[in-house]
Formats: C-alpha cells, structure tokens, sequence
C-alpha cells in the first residue's frame, strides 16, 4: 500500500460522489413528483371558487394564477425557481411558498429532531443495557418491551397519550401549536405528546438495532482481545462495541427517517399541527399545486440529505470509509 | 421451535383464522346499523360492544382482519415479486450500469416516505384498497431489492457459485438455480416484518382516510372513527387498536422465531 | 375581559372576500373588517350597511344608495361613492374573478352622483339585490389597498387586521374610528382548528373562548353538562341533501328518485352522522325561513313503497350506482348510513370519498356520478333549481319560469307565495332526496354573550360580542 | 519452579466434554508448543488459562500461575491478572483489531486500563513496544488505523498490546497460521526474541508441527481433548511414543509419487497477460487509475504435465485461475486452452469450457449447501452438448464418486453431512465427471488439517496414474508443491519471477525471492536423521 493521502481529500472526494447521485436523484424525484401531481384531476381555480363561480371567472382566475401556460415551461419555471430559492406562490393563499414552508419547518423540524433525539435517547441505553444482560431477566424485559414497541401504531399510541395526558390529566394540550412565540418551553410542551408517539416505536425498533448489532459486535474477535486485555466485560462494552455497533444503528437511523416523516405526517394529523404534513395534505386538498410539489419535493430531500448525512457520519465513526476509495 | 415462533404463530394464526371465519360466519352482519343502539359497552349481546352507527364491533374486527391481511400480503408480494428479481439481477451485474440504475432507483422510491407515495397516488386515482395496496407495494419493492442484493452479493463471492459460472452457466440461471434458493430463509424472515408493517402502514393510511373504503371494516379507519368518541366510548378506539398490537406483535415474533428456525448458522451447530 | 378568542375549522386560504369562495374568509372578515352597502343580521334580515338609505325606482331599476358620511376605511382614507363604484365595477368586471359574480349579473351601471350617492341601474328587476349586496363577496374595498388586500385587508368594521401567523391563527383589534356602534371587544383572534379531537380538548382546556360550527357534534353533550360552557343550538343556511344525477339513468326516471326519496330515513341519518343535530327538510329550503313549508311528508321514510317503486321502474332487483362523499363529517357519516339504507332497497351505492377539489372535477364540473352528499350553504339558493347545467341537471322548464318571475318579483308576500310554489315542486320532483338543514353548533364560555346562534351566512360578526361580568 | 501450571483440567461445554485430564506446565523463559488437530482443544486449554471461557463452560482441576489458582479467582481478579500478569495473541490478526481505534490507543490501552501509568506514559510505552515489534515511529505512527496495516503489521501492534505490561506469561494461539511464511519467520522471531530478552514463558499454539520442532523447548501433543505425549522436543521427536504423534509427523511430511510425465504436447498457453482491476475514480471526472493484479504472466502448460504456483498472499494466483478459466477478461495477452481463446465475452464459449475444471480451497464454500451431492457434482454436466441422463447419469455419479474414495450411495446426501477432507473429495468428484483436459487447484488442501491432507494428495497421485491428469496446482504451502507438481511457477506481485523443474528450483532457487520463501518456510526436522544421532549417542 502506497496511498495514504490526507483523510480530508478522501473524506471529500467520498462526499462529492455522494453529492452527484444525490443531485440526480433530486432531478428525477422533481420530475416524477411533477408529472404525478399534475396528472391529478382537480383544478385550484374551481376550488377557490366554489361551486357559484361561472366558468369564466374560473378562467379569468387561471389565467391570473398562471395555471394556463404549458406544463413543460410550468416544470421549467418551478425547477429554475427551486434553484433560486423560489418556491413560488401558492395558488389558493397567494403567498410565497417558501415563506408557508419556512414557517411549517419550524413546527416539523423541531419535531423530528425532538423524536430523534427522544428514541436514541432512549433506544441506545435501553438496547446496550439488554445486550450486556444477554438472556437475563433485564434483556427480556426490554427485549419484550420493544416488541410490543414495534407493534404499536404511532398514531394510536398517540390518541392514547391525548386520552390520558391531554383530556383525562389535562396536563399537555391535545393538538394545536402555541408557536415559539409563546415561549421556547412553551413550545416544547406543545411538541411533547406528538414527539413522544413518533419516538417511541422508532425508540423500541433503534433499541433492536442497538441490541443486536452489539451482540454481533460481542462475537468479534477484538472484544475478545480486549477482554484479553484485561478490561471487563462492561469496559469492553462501551469502550469497543458501542461506536463499532453504532454503524449499523446509524444505517438504520437513516433508513427510519423516512419513517419518521411518514409519521409525522400522521402524526401532525392527529395533533393537528401547523407542520409540512398538514400543509401536504391541506394543499392536496385544495389542489395547491405547487405547494404540494414543493413540499414534497423538501420531504423527499431531506430523506436524500439524511442518508447523505449518515454516509458521512459513518466516515466519521469508522475510518475505514475515509480511505476507502 | 423456540418460544417466539410458538407465540407468533399462535397469535398469527388466531388472526388469520378470525378473518377466514368471517368469510362463513360473523356474529353480526357487519354492515348492518342500528343507531339506536349505537356505543354500547362490551357485552353479552355484543362481545365488543357497538359503534357509533350501531354496528357490531367484533364482526367488523374480523372483517376487518381480511382487509388488513389482504392489503399487506398483496402488497408484500408485489414487494417480492418486483423486488427480488431487481435484486438478484443487480447482484449478477454488480458494478455495471445496470446495478447502478437499479440501486439509484431503489433510493430514489426510498426517498419518498410511504406515506407521500400514498398521498400521490391517491391524488391521481382517489382513496381506496387497491391503492393502498400499491403505495405499500411500492414502498416495498426497494426493500426487497436491497436487502436481495446484498444477500446475493455475499453469495456471487462464495466458491460454489464461482463453480457453477466454471461450468458455463449465465447470470440468470445461477440467480434462479443457486442464489435464490439460498436467499429464500432470509426473504421469507424479511417478508413477515414487512407484512407486520404492511398492517401498520394499512391501519396508518386507513386511518388518514386513503386505505380501504367505506363500507368494507378496517382497523384504522375504525381508529379514525373512534378518535372524537374516545372521551365518552374509549373502547371503540381500544379495540382495533388492540387488533393492531396483537397481529402485529404476533408476525414480529414470527418473524424473529423464523429467522432463529432457519439461521444456517444455527443449523448447522445442530447437525 | 376584553379580548375573546374564537375558533373556527378552517383557516382562510386569504383574506379577500370578494376572489374566493372560502366560508372561513367570510367568518373573519364579514362585518369584522368588511362592510358592504347592505348587511345581514344574525335574524337573517337585510339592514343598512354602509349605505344609510337607498332608494328604489318604481320599475325596480334604479336604486340610488346615500352613503353614510364620515366613513373612513383603516388605512384613515376616507371611504367614498368612489370606492363604492370601483368595488362594484371589480366584481361584475369581465375579467373579475368574484365567485359569487352572478350576483351582480342584473347590474347595467354604476354611477357616482356624489361623494356620498351611488346609483345602481339594473338591466332588469330584482328582487334580491339589496339581500345579494350583503354577501361578503359584495364588501366595499378601496383601490388603494386592493394589491395587498389578500394579507392585509383594509376595511371599514368595527375590527382592524392585525396580524396572521399562517396555520395557527390571526389577530384583529378594535377600530377606534370605527363610524358606528364601537366594538365591546378590544382584540379578537381567530384560531384553525379543523381536528375534533383537538377542538374538544382545546375548548375543555378553556384555550379557547369560542368555537363557531362545532365539528363534533358527538361532543357537544359533554359541553351541555358542563357549567363552565353554553351551547347555541343554530341552524345555518346548509340544506343537506342526497343530490341526484337527473341526467344519469335510471335517475332520470322520477320512480327511481323517488325510491330513493322514500329508502331513506332521515332521522337516522340525523342521529346517527349528526348525533341528533339538525332538522329534517323535505324540500331544498331553511326551516327558519319565513317562506319555508315543510314538504318532508311527500318523501316519507317508506322502504316498502321504495321497492314497489323500483320494481315498477324495472329495477325490481336492485341496480349500482356510486356516490360521491366530499370530506365534512356529515357527508361521510351520512354516506355510510345512506348507502346501507339504500342497500335495504337493493340500491348498491358504491362509495367514493373525494376531497373538495375532486368533487368539484368529477361531480359538479364532470357531473360524473350517480348520487353526492352536499350542503348547500348559500342562503336562499332554491334558484340553481332554475340552472338546468348544474350538477344534478334539474331541467324543468315551469320551474325556471317561476324563478324568473321570483327575480323580478319585488312585494314580500308574492315572493313568500311563488317560493312556497318552488318547493313543492322540486320536492315532487324528486329532484334530490332531501335530507337536514345543517346544525350550526357554536361553544362558548359561559360569559360570552352577543354571539349568532344561526348563521344566515358563515360570517363571526363580533361586533355586537361581550363578555357579561 | 514454574510459571504456568495446569493439573488434570477437565471442562465440558453443555454436557459435552471438550477437555479431559489436561496437564501441562510453561516455566520462566521457555516456549512450550500445543499441537495436534484442529478441535483437538487446543484453544480451550488457552482461554480457560485467560478465563474467557465461554459462560457455558464448566471445569475441575487446576490452572496455577504463579501461585494464583486462575478457576478460583474471581472475575474481577482476572481482570487485574489478563493483560498485566498473562498476554495473549490470536490467530486472526485481521480482526483482532478494533477497526475504529487507533492502534497507539488500542496499545496504551492494555496500560491504561491497569492503571499502570498515566496517559501520556502509556503512550510512550505503547511506542516503545511498537518499536520493539518492528513497527518503527516514522512509518507506523500512533495515529494508524488498523485498515491501514497489513496482517503481519497488525500481529505485530497485537503482540505489542501483549507484551506492554511485560507480562510473565504469552499466550499464542496460532499467531502465524494466517499469514505469509516469509511474514510467520519474522513474527516468529520476534516471539522468540521477546522470550528471550524479557524472559517470558511463551504458550504456543500451533498445528504446524515444523514451526513446532523449530521453535519449542517442549511439546505438548493433544488429540480430543485430551493430552496424548509431551516432552521435551528434542525427546518427544526421537522417542515418539504415541502412534497419534507419529501419524501427526508422518502426514507432515507426507509425499507422494507421481507418475512420469508424458512427453510435452502444449494444453495450455497462457501469453503476456495482464489484469488490472479499475481502481475507483479519485477525482469527479479524472481517471480512475488501475491496479495490475497480474502482470505480463507467459507460461505453457503441457498435457499430462503437473504444474504448480506458488507465491505469497495477494500475489495475483486466484486472479490468474479466473482468467485461465474465462471468467474475467483480461486487458493483454492471450490464453488459449488447446489452441482456442478461454474467454469469450458474455456468453461462454462451452467448447472451451468444457475442457478445465476447478477445486477451490474452502470446502465449506464451494458447495451450493441446498443441493444434493448428485445434483452437485452433475453440475458440469451443463457444459456438455448431449449430458447423460438415466442411468447413465447414475453410472457417471457413481463412478466419480468412487474413483475420490466415496460410496455412490452418498449422491443422496446433503453437503453439510460430510467432513472437511470429504467435502474436499467431493469437489475433486466434480472436477474430474466431465473428464476435464485440465483442472486448477486454487489452494485445494490449504484448508485441509495434515492427515486429511495427505489422504488428498494420496488421492490426486492415484487419480494421475488412473486418468492422466493435467493439472495446474496453486499453493502458498511450499511443501506441498512440491511433492504433487512436476516443475514450479513463482510469482511475486503479479509476475512469473521463477520457473522451473519443481525439484530445481526447490533445490537450487535461482530468484532471491524464491530463495527467501525458500528460507522462510519452517522445516520438518528430518526425524530419521535426529532417531539416528540420537541411538549413536
Ligand atoms: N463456544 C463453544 N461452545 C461449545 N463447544 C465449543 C465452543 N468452542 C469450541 N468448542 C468445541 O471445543 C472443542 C475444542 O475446540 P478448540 O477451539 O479448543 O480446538 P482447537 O484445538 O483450537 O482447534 P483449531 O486448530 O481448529 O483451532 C471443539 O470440538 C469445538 O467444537
Ligand atoms: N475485484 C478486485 N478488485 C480490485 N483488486 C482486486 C480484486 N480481486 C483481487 N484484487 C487484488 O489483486 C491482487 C491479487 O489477488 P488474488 O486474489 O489473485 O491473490 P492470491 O494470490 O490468490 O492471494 P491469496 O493467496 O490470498 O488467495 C490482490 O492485491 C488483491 O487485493
Ligand atoms: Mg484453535
Ligand atoms: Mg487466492
Ligand atoms: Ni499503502
């Protein structure tokens, strides 16, 4: 072996290959999201007006909104715009689209990243304490615990947790969001319930992960050599398995985050929260268009960018990947 | 057999047997409403209790149990049937442009989060069964190519399948004669976490009002129902609920009771 | 207390009353904001609005408002003929893009005499104009600020625009300036909160002051027996009917429309979708109004006569139709109990959940369907009857003929005559299966006083709204 | 007085007894070698010294080092005692490392975790013993990862992390097997030299009996479980007394006879061949650059000729065995079996392919595990125009499956039914159904434990003289090319450096490279030579 060039020319090189496919698969994903929604029967002018409006007036209001030109330039001009950082303007509110995201972000964002940082906050202890209790009554418990963990759908989980918390106990609002403005806590308690459903069954299936990718970790030979050591089974533990098993965890992080969102969406569904999945399906509804296309289009980024993220944690966490061409 | 397999088959089968006894009998006809005795409690005359339309409860579960596995299973298989064999031609053309576009294809489905794919497709072809059969197909397609790839990848380095390209055969048939035999263990394992999730994602879009419609029963959407009644009738909404938990616990536990059943690894230290 | 915060289910698209037809536009702008010549009461009487008085020429052509003087619109401007003219002109303009524009179709000119006179000349009489310029899509804006109407309407009410932090909620004050009546309330907020569960919880945790059209009506008993909530029990303008697609056979055989009339019981339907909220109509008409009559005998609830029918008709065994649900509850409960009871007389009615946008495409605009679920909210719509393209394709030519002479019919009793004419003839017909008037709960605090009960439109009109001590 | 003393160790796993009455002492400064085949016990006698073994496992008896009684002490006893009093090295150095770890902390490690020294301390020390391993502060800083090693490197930073404390006991389990022989003779000098300077006692484990006699001051041989002999290896090599001893050395050594080959007519002509292997792109858009597994390679394989190749790991052997065997295409050159092109695109040429076969190293592996052994060894049949069905089919199974020393009644058995040495007939059977012209030996007995590699190489001898095999023979293991090939290629980084008579060029190396591979590969004692020295005494 002759190659050892610097791990950042390697780490960069690494990211900018990624960046490539990621680039293309967000040209065909804009294009797929395009033609499918535009596909889709219903018309935002005949929305908005309801069903007293003359059908020129309807045609008085696409033409206004720019719904007649053609798709092709329509596709052109909302992609050119995406570049600029121009989302647009909303059909039925007539604002800019990249203003309603912005606002929808800051209710989803510090969602997914609450759930996030709730199920690994709970999901790492919980699947590294059963590993090292292999089989014994503590494993069983947990391993138990995270089966029915898996099996529990979000949003019941969630309708349960407003059942007690919210209606019974009063203690946490049933849906709605105060907005940051009430208070950074404020905010939070607000968020609290929503991400507590989205955490736990992402917490029970990381804590499996967690689990089980440690066990392999366990059965390798260098835990043996550092038991040989002399270090105890709980030094080794946490001082070689647990960054060695956080690559699959990782991996797995990355692939639920799509899941995530997915729940999420129901989730603000069933707290009716201010976020990007109420707008998707509020826009839906009302055929906004090109809210519904960026929205989508920003959800199906942010999943590209996440696996993205992950790839280069895992250089970060194994560095094998830095040098590995 | 160990423990998980036993639970899980018991619990699974009690599901499967509910929804093919609904088909001959169900205590009620689950179509039927009586709104004035409409949210009745668990009890005699209903084991489950009554809805908000008077209908019974324990009949639409079962029914109900049909739909949720229907829609999963189909959907597995089309995860299968489209997914495997992408896999398995990606794995024999591993590096060239195939794999590449079959792979960049996978992530680009994987981009899209269930549920979008979902709301998209009920846009174009509006709420119902079949699409949510084919969101959830979708969704699985690139599961199964992923996960066929990369089981079959390890086995293209194995000596054996080196043997069998020494005796001329084509990429396809080793893919047909040694691969995917030797995947099938890992698939079946994989299949029934995707049927449990398969359920989930049913109830999830059911729930949301893009699954089955109305009048065929679904869990969710009897979730959906439930959720402005559970302040005075939590059993409507504890019910499916509990339905959901249990079907899909039990294919979980299955599914980690098979992986245990089938794992060479385990095998082998057994003969 | 001084300040009151009112949800209601769906957020503004914007705030425009006049290019869109969204209720909630209305809810918190009309008479808040907003003001036109004339104005609806909670009663569902047409008052003087901006316009003091008007009069009317003997041929009902001529109609010469007077302004009220010294009306100034938030911006300080001072509201005008001018504005009046323009507001109108912007309506009934070929390329306007007001959604109720066939409201002002019988207006020819208008002029501005003075700053404070308006004349509003009709091609042909009518007698609904005073009542069609008290729609909110009739409000009067200024020029001025017609660019940014739709974030920051700029009005002439009793309530300024203050602020609008979009999916949550928005905020108007009390106009000081305001020329009439000043409001009680210093700051209202209008809250969205489309989702029942979130609104029964948020009412329960006193978050909210008010909520105007309750989308539960399952909740509203516990609301009822808890001291800390009243109940206004309204109606609204919505007559909730089974539309029927007279074009699409076997609908266009009256037998079979009134099979379907006479298969359904509408009481189940109210207490099963709507928990007993809602009153059943037989003809597509308000109970509330003056000139209903009540036609519910002509489509009784008779399964045994439905399928009498049905067999006559040749449908002895049934036969398949859809019917399209858009998405409020009472189209989707409703449909459920509709479809089963339909299936009593062997009518297999496939259900097709449609969201407001599809419906639009496929039902009104396609006419593609068998049955739909619909309220019609408007107030005082027996008139599409008249409209043989519209969607359920009611074409009979003595009936357009009495709504001719409705419209240009100015005395109260004849219209209360050939009205109660119109009913019974739609309701013979069998036009549509005619199931309830829609309820229009509203929860309140106990100390909220001043609020609509009904809603002859979907407007929130705080202005008269307090708090008792 | 000895450092390490084992009496009478019993252990059993599940009921199953995998050690029974084990004795055996290590005293300061002596290297005492454990031998014998593999699942003899070997390993299990080295962790139950280290107390890791499995937590299923039960013992009785007693494992003394110096002075503390190992079964009786309590794990966190053990801990305190691995590392600082006894250090262990294991086989796989590939693995043995923790690949997120830098090895200067996986070093300091074994010296932090005793409390030994401060941080800074220990990594002084950490680079001291890198040092003195042979991993040199300029070309293996601290910073190294262990990717970044090649497998002697890395056994060298495990032996580092062995010795850092100086412990009084090393333990190594096959520290060698894994690795190159010019590789396994340096890093077993180093051992030796550790021994000597620090006055270690060294517990060796191995089943190479050459690096055995070379290396041990005593032997310990064991077989199931249990010790068979011991002694000191100068005694136990004279005087073996237990015919599993003498079968042990016997099958070492073991050599066949070939018969003669026939007269040169060319089979196999393989003309300045080069493979390279695209490396991944570095920049965007730049070339992606190459890496040459094979280089210019020519070379004739005669019919009826024996031919072997031999070289050390990653050298580019199996590379070329996928080339010859048209599997890959190559970037130079020609191969041309019997006059016609091996590789021919996608679709193979069957003509072509039907006229070579192969046997791999891994008996394990080669195998689809599904099949059946008839349907497997059929395999081959594929390339024939017109393949035999029937009984016809049934006579081909049975034959093949004779002539490798099987019954035909074993067609119907599944693969994981047979041993390792079994497996490995059963490939051979494979090989030879379609009487192939000529077939490759990829490291066919590599994996194979030394009596089982005989009864193979016994086999491959009676298959020369019963079918005429031609065959071209791949091993890193010296000893073994030797006796079954007819003349030698040696191959060094992806070129022929040597090629020859088989017993020239291991007699008289021309290359220094051969000569070093030569020098480097452990040799058997010759045992008649030492019996005689001793009986003249
Ligand atoms: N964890 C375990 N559980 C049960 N049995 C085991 C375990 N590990 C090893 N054995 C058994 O113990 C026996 C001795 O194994 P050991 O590893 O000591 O053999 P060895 O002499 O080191 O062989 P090799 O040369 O292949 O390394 C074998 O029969 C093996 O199958
Ligand atoms: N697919 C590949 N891509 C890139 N490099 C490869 C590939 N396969 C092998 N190599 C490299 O080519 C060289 C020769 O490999 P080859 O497998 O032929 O070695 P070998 O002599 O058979 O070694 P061993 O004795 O370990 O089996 C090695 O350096 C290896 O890393
Ligand atoms: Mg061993
Ligand atoms: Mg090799
Ligand atoms: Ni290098």
């Amino acid at each position: 072996m002759g190659h050892h060039r610097p791990n950042v020319t390697a780490m960069l090189r690494y990211s900018l290959k990624r960046l490539t496919s990621l680039l293309i698969s967000l040209a065909v994903a804009s294009l797929v999201i395009f033609l499918v929604i535009e596909v889709a029967p219903g018309d935002p002018a005949s929305f908005m007006l309801g069903i007293n409006a003359q059908p020129d007036t309807v045609a008085a209001l696409r033409t206004e909104l720019g719904l007649d030109v053609p798709k092709w330039q329509r596709y052109l001009d909302w992609v050119g715009g995406m570049l600029r950082g121009d989302f647009g303007t909303s059909y039925t509110y007539r604002t800019p689209v990249a203003g309603m995201i912005g606002d929808r972000l800051w209710v989803s964002l510090p969602l997914a990243l609450f759930a996030l940082t709730l199920s690994t906050a709970i999901a790492f202890p919980a699947g590294i304490y059963a590993a090292s209790r292999r089989g014994k009554p503590g494993d069983v418990a947990v391993m138990g615990a995270t089966q029915l963990g898996v099996a529990v759908p979000n949003f019941w989980f969630a309708m349960m947790l407003v059942l007690i918390f919210a209606i019974n106990l009063r203690w946490f609002n049933a849906g709605g969001f105060v907005g940051w403005d009430a208070g950074f806590w404020a905010g939070i308690r607000s968020l609290t319930l929503p991400a507590i459903s989205l955490a736990l069954p992402q917490a029970a299936i990381l804590a499996r992960v967690m689990r089980s990718s440690l066990l392999d970790i366990l059965g390798e030979d260098f835990m043996r050599t550092a038991r040989a050591k002399g270090l105890s089974r709980r030094q080794a533990l946490w001082q070689h398995g647990v960054r060695n098993a956080l690559i699959p965890v990782l991996t797995i992080i990355g692939l639920q985050f799509s899941f995530l969102l997915a729940g999420s969406i129901i989730i603000e569904q069933v707290f009716y929260l201010p976020g990007l999945g109420r707008l998707v399906f509020q826009s839906i509804s009302s055929r906004d268009l090109i809210v519904v296309e960026s929205v989508v289009m920003l959800l199906v980024f942010s999943v590209i960018l996440v696996n993205f993220l992950v790839d280069l944690a895992y250089a970060l966490v194994d560095p094998r990947l830095r040098t590995r061409t | 057999m160990n423990r998980s397999l036993i639970i899980g088959i018991a619990l699974s089968s009690l599901v499967v047997c509910a929804a093919l006894l609904s088909f001959v009998w169900t205590p009620y006809d689950h179509t039927v409403m009586d709104i004035p005795a409409k949210l009745q409690l668990p009890g005699p005359a209903h084991w489950f209790g009554t809805d908000h339309f008077g209908r019974d409860i324990f009949s639409m579960i079962m029914v109900g149990a049909r739909t949720s596995i229907a829609v999963a299973l189909v959907a597995v298989g089309i995860g299968m049937v489209l997914g495997v064999p992408l896999g398995l031609t990606a794995a024999a053309r591993k590096g060239s442009w195939l794999d590449e576009v079959i792979m960049r294809g996978n992530d680009l489905v994987f981009a899209f989060p269930s549920l979008v794919i979902a709301i998209l497709i009920t846009a174009v072809f509006g709420a119902g069964a079949v699409n949510a059969i084919i969101a959830i197909g979708i969704f699985n397609i690139p599961v199964f190519a992923r996960i066929s790839r990369s089981a079959a990848l390890s086995l293209w380095e194995r000596d054996f399948i080196l043997a069998a390209r020494v005796c001329g055969k084509s990429g396809a048939r080793i893919s047909l004669e040694h691969i995917l035999p030797n995947v099938t263990n890992l698939l079946i394992v994989q299949g029934t976490i995707q049927f449990s999730l398969g359920i989930l994602a049913e109830a999830g879009l059911s729930y949301v009002g893009l699954g089955a419609q109305p009048p065929t029963p679904s869990w969710g959407r009897m979730l959906a129902d439930a959720q402005t009644m559970v302040s005075f009738a939590p059993h409507l909404a504890l019910i499916p609920g509990i339905a959901i938990i249990l079907t899909v616990l039990g294919l979980n536990l299955m599914g980690d009771g098979l992986r245990d059943y089938l794992d060479p690894r385990l095998r082998i230290s057994r003969t | 207390q001084t300040d009151i915060t009112v949800a209601i289910q769906l957020e503004p698209p914007h705030l425009d009353p006049t290019s869109a037809a969204a209720q909630a536009i209305d809810s918190v702008v009309y008479s808040n904001i907003f003001e036109g010549l004339t104005r609806i009461m909670g009663d569902g009487s047409v008052v003087p609005g901006l316009a003091e008085s008007w009069e009317i020429s003997d041929d009902g052509l001529v109609y010469t408002f007077k302004l009220r003087d010294g009306v100034t619109f938030h911006d300080g401007t001072t509201m005008d003929a001018e504005d009046v003219k323009f507001s109108l002109d912007r309506a009934r303009a070929e390329d306007s893009v007001n959604a109720q524009k066939a409201l002002f179709d019988a207006i020819a000119e208008v002029e501005v005499v003075d700053p404070t006179t308006v004349r509003v000349t009709l091609s042909e009489p009518n007698g609904l104009l005073l009542f069609n310029l008290a729609w909110g899509d009739a409000v009067i804006v200024a020029p001025e600020t017609i660019e940014t109407i739709k974030t920051s309407p700029v009005g002439t009410g009793a309530f300024k625009f203050t602020n609008w932090v979009q999916g949550d909620k928005i905020e108007i004050e009390k106009n000081p300036d305001y020329w009439g009546t000043p409001a009680a309330l210093d700051k209202a907020t209008f809250k969205f909160i489309s989702d029942p569960t979130a609104a029964f919880a948020a009412m329960m945790a006193e978050d909210l002051d008010v909520y105007v059209n309750f989308p539960a009506p399952e909740n509203l008993p516990q609301f009822e027996a808890d001291p800390r909530f009243q109940v206004l029990k309204g109606t609204s303008e919505g007559e909730t009917i089974l539309g029927i697609n007279n074009k699409q056979p076997p609908f266009d055989d009256i037998r079979v429309r009134e099979a379907v009339a006479h298969a359904i019981d509408r009481q189940a339907i109210i207490d099963g979708a709507m928990f007993g909220y809602g009153t059943p109509i037989g003809t597509h008409f308000a109970p509330h109004h003056p000139a209903y009559v009540d036609r519910t005998g002509i489509s009784a609830y008779d399964p045994e006569k439905s399928r009498a029918l049905l067999a006559e008709a040749g449908f002895a065994d049934g036969f398949e139709t859809t019917l399209h649900l858009p998405p409020p509850s009472y189209a989707r409960r409703g449909g459920e109990i509709i479809a089963s009871q339909l299936a009593q007389v062997g009518i297999t009615a496939e259900i097709v959940n449609v969201e407001w946008a599809q419906w639009l495409e496929t039902v009104f605009r396609g006419k593609n369907f068998g049955l739909t679920i619909v309220s019609h909210t408007e107030p005082m719509d027996i008139g599409i009857y008249a409209r043989p393209d519209y969607y359920f394709q009611y074409d009979n030519a003595a009936f357009q003929d009495l709504m001719a002479t409705l419209n240009r019919t100015t005395d109260p009793d004849e219209r209360t005559e050939l009205l109660g004419q119109a009913q019974t003839v739609i309701a013979e017909d069998y036009v549509n299966a005619y199931l309830f008037q829609l309820a229009w709960p509203t929860v309140a605090k106990a100390g909220v006083q001043g609020l609509w009960t009904n809603a002859p439109t979907a407007a929130i009109d705080l202005t008269g709204v307090s708090w008792a001590n | 007085m000895s450092l390490l003393s084992i009496e009478n160790l019993s252990l059993s796993i599940h009921r199953f007894d995998i050690l029974a009455d084990v004795s055996l002492s290590v005293a300061p400064g002596e290297i005492v070698a454990v031998t014998g085949e593999s699942g003899s016990g070997k390993s299990m006698t080295a962790l139950a010294v280290m107390g890791l073994l499995p937590d299923s496992a039960s013992t009785r008896g007693r494992i003394d080092l110096d002075g503390t009684d190992i079964l009786k002490t309590p794990e966190p006893g053990m801990c305190a005692i691995r590392g600082q009093r006894v250090g262990m090295v294991f086989q796989e150095p590939m693995t043995a490392l923790n690949p997120v770890k830098t090895i200067g902390d996986q070093v300091a490690e074994t010296i932090l975790v005793h409390k030994a020294m401060t941080p800074a301390k220990a990594l002084d020390r950490a680079r001291e013993m890198l040092d003195r391993v042979g991993l040199p502060a300029d070309r293996f800083p601290l910073s190294r990862y262990p990717h970044e090693l090649s497998g002697g490197q890395r056994q060298r930073v495990v032996i580092a992390m062995a010795i850092a404390l100086r412990p009084k006991l090393l333990i190594a389990d096959e520290p060698t097997t894994a690795l190159d022989v010019t590789t396994q003779a340096q890093i077993l000098d180093l051992l030796k030299g550790l021994v000597a300077d620090y006055g270690m006692g060294l517990l060796m484990i191995t089943h190479d009996l050459a690096v055995v006699a070379d290396m041990a001051d005593r032997i310990v041989v064991m077989r199931n479980g249990e010790v068979v002999e011991q002694g000191p290896t100068a005694d136990l090599l004279v005087n073996m007394q237990h015919p599993y001893t003498r079968m042990l050395f016997a099958a070492s050594g073991h050599q066949v006879s070939l018969p003669p080959p026939p007269a040169p007519v060319p089979l196999l002509q393989v003309q300045n061949v080069h493979r390279d292997y695209r490396l991944s792109r570095t920049r965007l858009f730049g070339d992606p650059g190459y890496f040459r597994a094979v280089n210019d390679v020519s070379f004739t394989l005669n019919r009826g000729e024996r031919l072997g190749l031999v070289g050390e790991s990653g050298c580019g052997k199996s590379t070329l065995t996928r080339a010859i065997l048209g599997l890959e295409n190559i970037q130079h050159g020609q191969i041309l079996l019997d006059g016609q092109p091996v590789f021919t695109g996608h679709k193979p040429n069957l003509a072509v392919r039907r006229k070579m076969q192969v046997v791999f190293q891994d008996p394990f592996g080669s195998f689809n595990p599904r099949h059946r052994v008839d349907r497997l060894i059929t395999e081959p049949f594929h390339l024939l125009v017109s393949p035999p069905t029937g009984t016809a089919r049934q006579d081909a199974i049975a034959e093949a499956l004779t002539a490798v020393g099987l019954r035909p009644q074993d067609a119907q058995k599944y693969i994981h039914e047979f041993s390792g040495g079994q497996r490995q007939r059963i490939a051979i059977a494979r090989a030879l159904i379609t009487r192939p012209d000529l077939i490759l030996f990829d490291e066919a007995v590599s994996a194979l434990d030394v009596s089982v590699r005989a009864q193979i190489l016994d086999l491959m001898a009676e298959l020369c003289t019963a079918y005429d095999l031609t065959y071209l023979f791949i091993s890193h293991d010296l000893s073994v090319v030797r006796t079954v090939t007819d003349r030698v290629l040696v191959m060094q980084a992806g070129q022929i450096v040597e090629a020859g008579e088989t017993a020239d060029v291991f007699t008289n190396p021309q290359h220094p490279y051969t000569q070093t591979l030569i020098a480097a590969a452990p040799q058997l004692p010759d045992l008649e030579a030492l019996q005689r020295r001793q009986s003249h005494v």
